[in-house]
């Protein structure tokens, strides 16, 4: 026989106003489990938890009602005095009379009695279901998976093991950096990229809690929160990292040339290359689509250069495998193809570029010497356009969102065009200037005085040739009248894109992604760097376009968010999660297919006592299992319960009203 | 004088009149991410709603099986409501979803074998919708007032 | 032997004599037997669709019925306004059965729409179906030392959901034809503006803008001619062209031929037949490049940095 | 016993029944959904005294619920309260019309179990206050083995007035008991007597009757055979396509299981005693999860034997009376008559 | 409609090839011109086999007996049948590789007074959408008929007229008053003995113990009364909404005949037209519309 102790606060004149609480306290005491009732001024003060506490051990109570405000607001308070008596804390229920029943019938002081009465009377009927619940504790490994070695990746990766958490950095290219690396300076305080960026790079590479695995990618992720366990294909490079010296006299002796992708094809590099003079890890890779020797068996020659004999052309993919317990997506973004704008001649006109091309172009190490030049012939350009918005917030051609860097960006690149060439003159075509962010406003004001570009608000609907000119026809809408611009060079500001793998990671990891292929965060709002899956979480241009004190904000998110999953041996968890009742499954897997988290797998049992024959039922994964309920209410055989929510707790109160 | 002719009858079973001074029980069974927190802040805010509802909290409005609803309305409740997060704001990504299918169907299946359809009512109320939670309860209290007591297939001998 | 069906439109039974009468010759020469659709109608031009939708497309939908009943699968178009308002009537009658059985049942008497006829430029045709490689054994007088502006106009190539035909921004279809007569076509930015269309009535001025833009461009590029698949490009070009001459103080002097028209002349047929005399700028001039051919000037360097796709071992 | 024959025709039978439910709280065959059940009737017009054996459930449930309150309580602080229940509706003086000899006989055959070691006073009470008039069938329907069982149908005197149609349209009615015979003597009004003459009628009626059966079966061969083959295989063929459904043992009008249940709102609550059937899986079903029929021949055995051997061993008497519902309700028309026939070859 | 040829050659050729330990089809009762399900478990009992217009009973019930479990079985199928069949498969109840499934082009069964049953009238799959072989002249493959009568073609016309009707009865009923709907069902309550085999003779009712039976509350509805008849049916049909294929084997197990189909009927209506779902069973895998969602999903029902 259950042995139920109700406990009503006054809330001071919050519930006393209204509620007539000795009434009540007098109510409660009819009920048939009751056996001890007592109102008191403030219940979650500390004498007021002492009246718990004590009568926990005077009346041998089985299970505790507090009869005071919302759940939501001191459950835990309570729980905690119940913990405090030697009870297990999951015994208490809360009738919440202050938010749903004083506060609200304040104008009718014996409905809101009764109200009271009646949730204090269900509350008592729920907490007879009570069983004792403990938190589930999940044994974790401590090792994280980031995957993606941008600035979004190198910050996750160097946060997380600077609080001495290994981390294994998984990068798809020979070296980290990113799309940061191949940036010149960086809005709005014009640092420079590289200068901020490689002494992070050579931390990730010394770092003594950091495995790096540069030209490697994500095979499979098997597991849950805690307990993952994922295969990392390791490309073969080709070169045998641990005796290579990085000299370099390979790459300079290679014959074969390929077009540049760190400086966007502008010029070559070899087929045995170190991506830019400060990777990381800075050990050449044989690209082998070009490589001469590994497709047609001639050549040799970086072989036969290389003193220390690191060249090995029979070298084979290989896996690895690391057991790991959260994981880090910074998968970054990529750029649009412009090519669907046919009316600008994108792909006829040699001086259209895109802006990372003139990124790269302007940047020091860049394949101009830093210099601005028209592809087509070569001369410095005078009159540069800019259009922003190519593809970004164009159903017809490219993607509806704004990718939130171009304007920045450009207005970076007319600063950087003015530096580099005294006399030139840019033109910026936009829809909006979108500068919201520290300084940045002022930063696009002050570069409008100091370049003195003309901003053309308007979109350009025609670009054509006029001798070695390129004429950009567009629309000046804050007058009205279309203008043409005689151009030397235009630099188009395309939009940023999720990477057109990201579906397929996505798909590999379990979680979920938006139809522009970004990857999806737990909630918009409130837990922006959570995936819906436990233990997996997003930082950088991955979820959705953002600058770089964005991404490394999000990174470090990120990595608290591992520390906290790691702060302990075993992860804590509520223990309100389902649980399977094996002799009523009948193993449909309906369950299976609602869990939102794919917390639920089947397994054996046998089919009775003692039998060899096996049935299959359902599972639930206790560290996976988020406590929504939904596998409950669909299994019509009521073989699943969720802890706390159990069907007799609320068919009691359903039937004690 | 008013005449007598405006007495509260049950609207499935005219023949039952409903007694004197007649409230209303309403079973409320909120999710606790939107719903609930919602009918909290109705009472943060003092917004003063018909004290007729008895509210139940479940995680998400995908725990509520049917089930409840039948037997709600077989034991105590005149009416039920349930409510859960806004399409799209579950708390636990889709099961407002599902349960919104299965609200349909048991609507429409109890009001077909003779409850009136008002006596099953459902709403999307956030956290932050504290005045449309009091409104929900409102509509919903004075709907079933309007339909009077509850008589079908009532357990018997239970009253209060 | 390729057989077709011909859709003439109102033009080439008046202003665009010379286009319909060199299409016949050329097609008959290419081996192309041309049944003239019998009883065609009006395809309603410009002016039915801003008045009604119903009328817009059931004029053109009479002409298809009127097409499926003869047996060719392809009717072809020369003018570019008829051959806009038949594709895109077919195209939603095809994506839309329900509307085409209501416009078909209320207006159409002919018949039942059935969608088997497909619709083509007289441009489209040559190229696709004709074939350039067709073209290039019919030659007998090349056109080499000839400079031509390709001019499409802005509906031979639009929309391109609907036409599906070439680049709607950049065609170079017809540029290719040329190239198989021996000309040269220059590279020329203007292919697809709007020539003022049948502003060339009401708003003479708009006309002389637009046209004097694509003439000067076409100059521009070099080209000693503008070659056109279109009846009011053609004669907005040509017929304007003293009045914008006169409104700019420049003088173009550049004939606008119909690419049927130099077809003919490729093919060694008589001059007279091409009524050249229909012309308002006088065409003589222009043909008087063919033979004079330039040397070929010396390849320029490639640019430094060019981007280059394929790898190369030095 | 003095036996007087009355003789009547349909018009005065109608009226007699008229009679009868006017004065009488009177139960009847009342059609729904194509089935007859036993209800309450207040006009003759509502019911039909001749439903067919087959589309009718039997008349136990007049005498044991379906579903009984046998108790109302009230749990608070201060204890449990055992409240009286409400009277029971079926414990008045009542009249049951149109009901079959053989359901007749099933309340005979439960009398035994009711007055063995628990008297159950509801019961008693119900059967003491009951009159109960039955017409004789005419013939036999396709399912029926009546005849076949170990009583007399011509001579039943488990009912007390019998009705039995005679030639020429005339009906006699004959009082079988002598609660019967009084009860009839405020009805003789409109009723001839048949001074004796009826006794060869009914006679004959009764051999044309016996007659019309297709099914017949040696009662106490079966008895025999059946208890001595408890392990034959011969079970799990005959209950290979039984689907557990227990639809027999709720039509049947002398299985008497029930089961126990708890209904609890708020503080008060109803004890009930509700129906069961030993083909339910969980019938035997523990509170330690052990199950000693756990296979469906195994229930299917308890209910064979049941039926033929156990309840004749104790009480002297076949737990069957040969109506055929079981049969009839089937969803996949197993006969038990075919089964205790095919299991004892 | 008279396959019994053709099913005892079958099911010879099963038994001789090894392929079968059993073979579940309807054989003739000793005693009237009914039949009953037969589970035959040798050739020896292969003539006893038939299939016509009587062959009403749906046979996926068995799967669920203990007879077939664990077994190669050799099933016999209608249209209706396959269906809950297909649910069977995809709800993990049987492994298909241990079926042989004997498809039926169905003209339709009669029911006892010899009339077609009304599921057979309104029927949208006469044949079986699951077979690995069919018989019957209907001159088409399952997957054919599927494509020809399935639902999706006629949820993409839309406009057109619909191939699904609502059942008569439903409609019916619903154009009814709520009073008179509430004295219908009230009578349907009423009658009803609370004898389950409702749910013992459906082919989807396996669980291992029946939710209406577990005990999880003090509210045990295990009472014969009108409300804990509602409680019942109306859980069990809210436990069939989306599954039910109307092989009316609750009906035909019902002593008291109640219109039981009234209330899977009704749901299936609220689903088809709300939904856009399939109709139960006709695709493997597809579990039915309360185990999955749309965002399209009417919301207008919701404050």
């Amino acid at each position: 026989m259950a042995r139920v102790g109700v406990f009503v606060c006054f809330c001071g004149a919050n519930i006393a106003d209204y509620v007539d609480v000795p009434q009540v306290v007098e109510e409660a005491k009819r009920i048939r489990d009751v056996r001890f009732a007592i109102d008191y001024k403030y219940m979650c003060s500390d004498p007021g938890q002492q009246q718990i506490r004590d009568a926990i051990a005077q009346h041998r109570l089985t299970s505790i009602v507090v009869a005071a405000c919302s759940p939501r607001m001191h459950e835990k308070t309570f729980r905690k005095a119940l913990s405090d008596a030697g009870m297990n804390p999951y015994l208490l229920e809360v009738a919440n009379i202050r938010e749903h029943s004083s506060w609200v019938h304040q104008k009718d002081k014996k409905a809101a009695t009764e109200k009271a009465c009646d949730l204090i009377r269900m509350a008592v009927a729920k907490s007879i279901a009570n069983e004792q619940l403990h938190e589930i504790s999940v044994p974790v490994t401590k090792r994280a998976l980031v995957i993606g070695g941008g600035i979004a990746g190198i910050q996750a990766a160097l946060d997380i093991a600077d609080a001495r958490i290994p981390v294994v950095l998984v990068e798809k290219s020979p070296s980290i950096g990113g799309k940061m690396a191949q940036l010149d300076e960086t809005f709005p305080t014009l640092d420079c990229s590289q200068c901020i960026l490689t002494p992070k790079m050579v931390d990730v590479a010394s770092h003594p809690y950091i495995e790096l695995i540069p030209y490697a990618e994500v095979l499979e992720l098997q597991g849950f929160v805690g307990n993952y366990k994922v295969k990392i294909k390791k490309k073969a490079s080709y070169v045998n990292f641990k005796t290579c010296t990085g000299c370099g006299a390979c790459w300079q002796k290679c014959p074969v040339k390929v077009p540049n992708e760190y400086n966007m094809g502008i010029d070559k590099r070899k087929a045995i290359y170190t991506p830019f003079p400060q990777a990381v890890p800075n050990k050449p890779v044989i690209d082998a689509e070009h490589c001469t020797m590994l497709l047609k068996g001639k050549c040799g020659i970086c072989a036969k250069v290389c003193l220390p004999g690191a060249i090995d052309y029979k070298m084979e993919d290989e896996i690895i495998e690391r057991e790991i317990g959260a994981v880090v997506v910074a998968t970054g973004y990529d750029m649009w193809d412009p090519k669907p704008y046919e009316e600008y001649g994108v792909g006829r006109f040699k001086d259209i570029i895109t802006s990372l091309e003139f990124e790269r172009m302007v940047s020091a190490n860049g394949p101009t010497n830093g210099l601005p030049l028209r592809p087509s012939d070569g001369k410095v350009p005078k009159n540069v356009v800019f259009i922003k918005c190519i593809g970004s917030r164009d159903e017809a051609k490219g993607i509806e969102y704004c990718s939130k860097i171009c304007c920045m960006y450009t207005t970076k690149h007319t600063i950087l065009l003015h530096h580099k060439v005294h006399d030139s003159h840019a033109y910026v075509f936009y829809m909006d200037i979108r500068a919201a962010g520290k300084g940045y406003e002022e930063f696009v004001k002050k570069a409008q005085v100091d370049t003195g570009a003309t901003y053309l608000r308007g979109r350009v609907s025609k670009i054509y040739k006029k001798g070695d000119k390129l004429m950009v026809r567009g629309e000046d809408a804050q007058i009205g009248q279309v203008v043409e611009v005689e151009a030397d060079l235009v630099v188009l500001a395309t939009a940023v894109i999720a990477p057109k793998d990201n579906p397929d990671l996505a798909r590999l990891l379990g979680i979920s992604y938006d139809k522009y292929g970004y990857l999806s965060e737990a909630h918009p709002k409130l837990r922006p760097v959570e995936t819906a899956k436990a233990g997996i979480f997003l930082a950088g241009c991955t979820q959705a376009p953002k600058d770089i004190p964005e991404t490394v904000a999000q990174a470090s998110a990120c990595a608290a968010k591992v520390c906290g999953l790691f702060a302990g041996d075993t992860m804590k968890k509520d223990p309100m999660v389902s649980t399977i009742n094996n002799e009523y499954c009948s193993g449909c897997q309906n369950c299976v297919t609602v869990c939102p988290y794919g917390a639920i797998v089947t397994d054996e049992v046998p089919m009775g006592h003692g039998s060899k024959e096996l049935r299959t039922v359902a599972k639930i994964n206790e560290g996976v299992c988020q406590g929504c309920g939904s596998c409950v209410a669909i299994c019509r055989s009521m073989a699943i319960n969720l802890a706390g929510f159990t069907d007799p707790q609320l068919i009691n109160e359903i039937v004690s009203i | 004088m008013e005449t007598v002719t405006n007495q509260l009858v049950s609207i499935e079973k005219p023949e039952i009149v409903a007694p004197p001074n007649w409230e209303p029980v309403i079973m409320g069974i909120l999710c606790n991410w939107c719903s609930y927190a919602g009918s909290d802040l109705t009472g943060t805010s003092r917004i003063q709603y018909p004290p007729n509802i008895r509210i139940i909290r479940v995680p998400c409005s995908s725990r509520v099986d049917p089930w409840f609803l039948i037997k709600s309305l077989q034991t105590t409740a005149d009416g039920v409501l349930v409510s859960g997060c806004h399409p799209g704001d579950c708390h636990y990504i889709s099961g407002n979803y599902y349960a919104r299918r299965r609200f349909l169907v048991t609507k429409k299946l109890l009001n077909f074998i003779g409850y009136h359809e008002n006596r099953i009512q459902f709403s999307w109320v956030s956290a932050a919708e504290g005045p449309k939670f009091a409104k929900v309860v409102a509509k919903v209290t004075e709907d079933i007032k309007k339909l009077g007591p509850l008589h079908l297939y009532k357990k018997e001998n239970f009253e209060k | 032997m390729k057989k077709l069906t011909y859709f003439p439109g109102c033009s080439a039974h008046g202003t665009s004599e010379e286009f319909d009468k060199t299409v016949k010759m050329v097609m008959k020469s290419l081996d192309v037997e041309m049944e003239e659709l019998p009883d065609w109608n009006c395809c309603g031009a410009t002016s039915a669709h801003t008045m009604s939708e119903t009328l817009a497309y059931a004029l053109p939908l009479r002409n298809l019925v009127l097409a499926e009943k003869l047996d060719n699968k392809t009717m072809a178009i020369p003018c570019a306004s008829c051959y806009q308002r038949l594709k895109v009537t077919k195209h939603h009658m095809d994506a839309d059965p329900a509307l085409a059985k209501k416009i078909n049942t209320t207006v159409v008497e002919e018949g039942t729409y059935q969608g088997k006829v497909d619709v083509k430029s007289m441009l489209q045709y040559c190229y696709e179906d004709v074939g350039l490689e067709a073209i290039k054994a019919k030659v007998t007088k090349s056109l080499a030392g000839m400079k031509l502006a390709c001019y499409y106009g802005c509906l031979l190539t639009r929309p391109k959901n609907i036409t599906n035909f070439d680049s709607p921004e950049y065609p170079v279809s017809m540029d290719q034809i040329v190239e198989a007569l021996g000309a040269k076509a220059t590279e020329f930015d203007y292919k697809t503006e709007c020539c003022g269309a049948s502003f060339s009535i009401s708003n003479t001025e708009v006309v002389i803008n637009l046209s004097g833009q694509i003439l000067e461009m076409a100059k521009e590029s070099g080209a000693h001619a503008i070659v056109v698949a279109c009846p009011l490009c053609q004669s907005n070009l040509d017929m304007r062209q003293p009045d914008i001459e006169k409104h700019t103080g420049k003088k173009l002097d550049i004939p606008i031929f119909y690419f049927t028209q130099l077809m003919a002349l490729a093919f060694g047929m008589p001059e007279k037949d091409m009524m050249f005399n229909k012309h308002i700028v006088p065409v003589e001039g222009a043909l008087a490049n063919i033979g004079k051919i330039e040397p070929e000037p010396e390849k320029i360097k490639k640019p430094k940095k060019a981007v280059e796709a394929e790898s190369e071992v030095e | 016993m003095s036996v007087e024959i009355f003789v009547t025709d349909k018009a005065g039978l109608q009226k007699f029944y008229e009679a009868v439910i006017a004065k009488n709280e009177t139960y009847a065959p009342v059609e729904k959904f194509g089935k007859y059940d036993f209800k309450r009737v207040t006009s003759l017009s509502t019911c039909n005294p001749d439903s067919p054996i087959a589309k009718t459930m039997s008349a136990k449930p007049l005498f044991f619920p379906r579903s009984a309150k046998i108790m109302k309580y009230t749990a608070t602080s201060a204890g449990t309260d055992v409240m009286e229940t409400d009277e029971d509706p079926l414990a008045g003086k009542r009249v049951i019309i149109g009901m079959k000899h053989c359901d007749a006989r099933s309340l005979q055959v439960l009398d035994k179990v009711y007055n063995w070691d628990f008297i159950d006073t509801d019961y008693q009470k119900r059967r003491q206050n009951t009159i109960i008039i039955s017409t004789r069938c005419d013939k036999a329907e396709i399912h029926c083995f009546c005849t076949s069982l170990d009583y007399d149908v011509e001579n039943l005197d488990a009912l007390d007035i019998l009705i039995v149609n005679g030639k020429d349209e005339k009906i006699y009615i004959n009082a079988r008991t002598e609660k019967g015979g009084s009860f009839l003597k405020e009805y003789i009004a409109g009723l001839t007597s048949a001074n004796g003459a009826a006794d060869g009628e009914l006679k004959q009626q009764y051999n044309a009757f016996a007659a019309s059966f297709r099914l017949k079966m040696n009662y106490k061969e079966v008895n025999e055979k059946l208890a001595k083959i408890f392990d034959t295989p011969e079970f799990e063929n005959v209950s290979a396509n039984c689907v557990s459904c227990n639809t027999c043992a709720f039509v049947c009008p002398t299985c008497h299981c029930f089961k126990i249940s708890d209904e609890k709102v708020r503080d008060t609550g109803v004890r009930y005693k509700s129906y069961d059937s030993c083909n339910n899986g969980y019938f035997t079903l523990m509170a330690g999860g052990h199950n000693p029929r756990p296979a469906k021949y195994r229930r299917w055995r308890q209910r064979a034997m049941h039926k033929f051997v156990y309840y004749k061993e104790r009480f002297g008497e076949n737990l069957c009376v040969g109506c055929g519902k079981c049969t009839t309700s089937c969803p996949v028309n197993i006969s038990i008559f075919e089964v205790v026939n095919q299991v004892a070859q | 409609m008279d396959y019994t040829k053709q099913i005892q050659e079958i099911a010879a050729k099963l038994f001789a090839e090894d392929k079968i330990d059993a073979f579940v089809g309807y054989r003739m009762t000793g005693f009237d011109k009914n039949q009953v399900p037969a589970i035959i478990t040798g050739a020896d009992d292969v003539s006893k086999l038939v299939f016509n217009d009587k062959s009403v009973f749906n046979l996926s019930n068995y799967l669920k007996h203990e007879h077939t479990r664990n077994k190669r079985v050799g099933l016999v199928v209608k249209g209706c049948d396959s269906r809950s069949l297909n649910l069977l498969l995809t709800e993990s109840q049987v492994k298909r590789e241990k079926l042989y499934v004997v498809g039926i082009a169905c003209d339709g069964v009669v029911d006892d007074e010899g009339k077609k049953m009304q599921n057979c009238v309104e029927c949208m799959f006469p044949d079986a959408v699951v077979a690995d072989e069919m018989v019957g002249n209907h001159g088409r493959s399952g997957s054919e008929t599927l494509i020809q009568t399935g639902s999706e073609t006629l949820i993409q016309t839309g406009s057109e007229t619909p191939i699904y009707k609502i059942n008569a009865d439903v409609l019916d009923l619903g154009s009814k008053d709520l009073v008179q709907r509430r004295e219908y069902f009230e009578e349907v309550f009423e009658n009803c003995i609370r004898c389950n085999a409702c749910r013992h003779s459906c082919p989807l009712c396996y669980c291992a113990k029946c939710c209406i039976d577990q005990e999880t509350s003090t509210l045990y509805n295990g009472a014969n009364t009108t409300s804990s008849a509602f409680h019942a049916l109306m859980t069990w049909s809210l436990h069939l909404a989306g599954r039910c294929v109307d092989c009316r084997n609750c009906e035909k197990a019902c002593p008291s005949h109640l219109p039981l189909h009234l209330l899977h009927k009704q749901n299936e209506q609220v689903i088809y037209e709300n939904f856009q779902e399939h109709l139960a069973g006709v695709h493997e895998g597809d579990r039915g519309a309360f185990y999955k969602y749309s965002m399209k999903d009417p919301d207008d029902f919701i404050m």
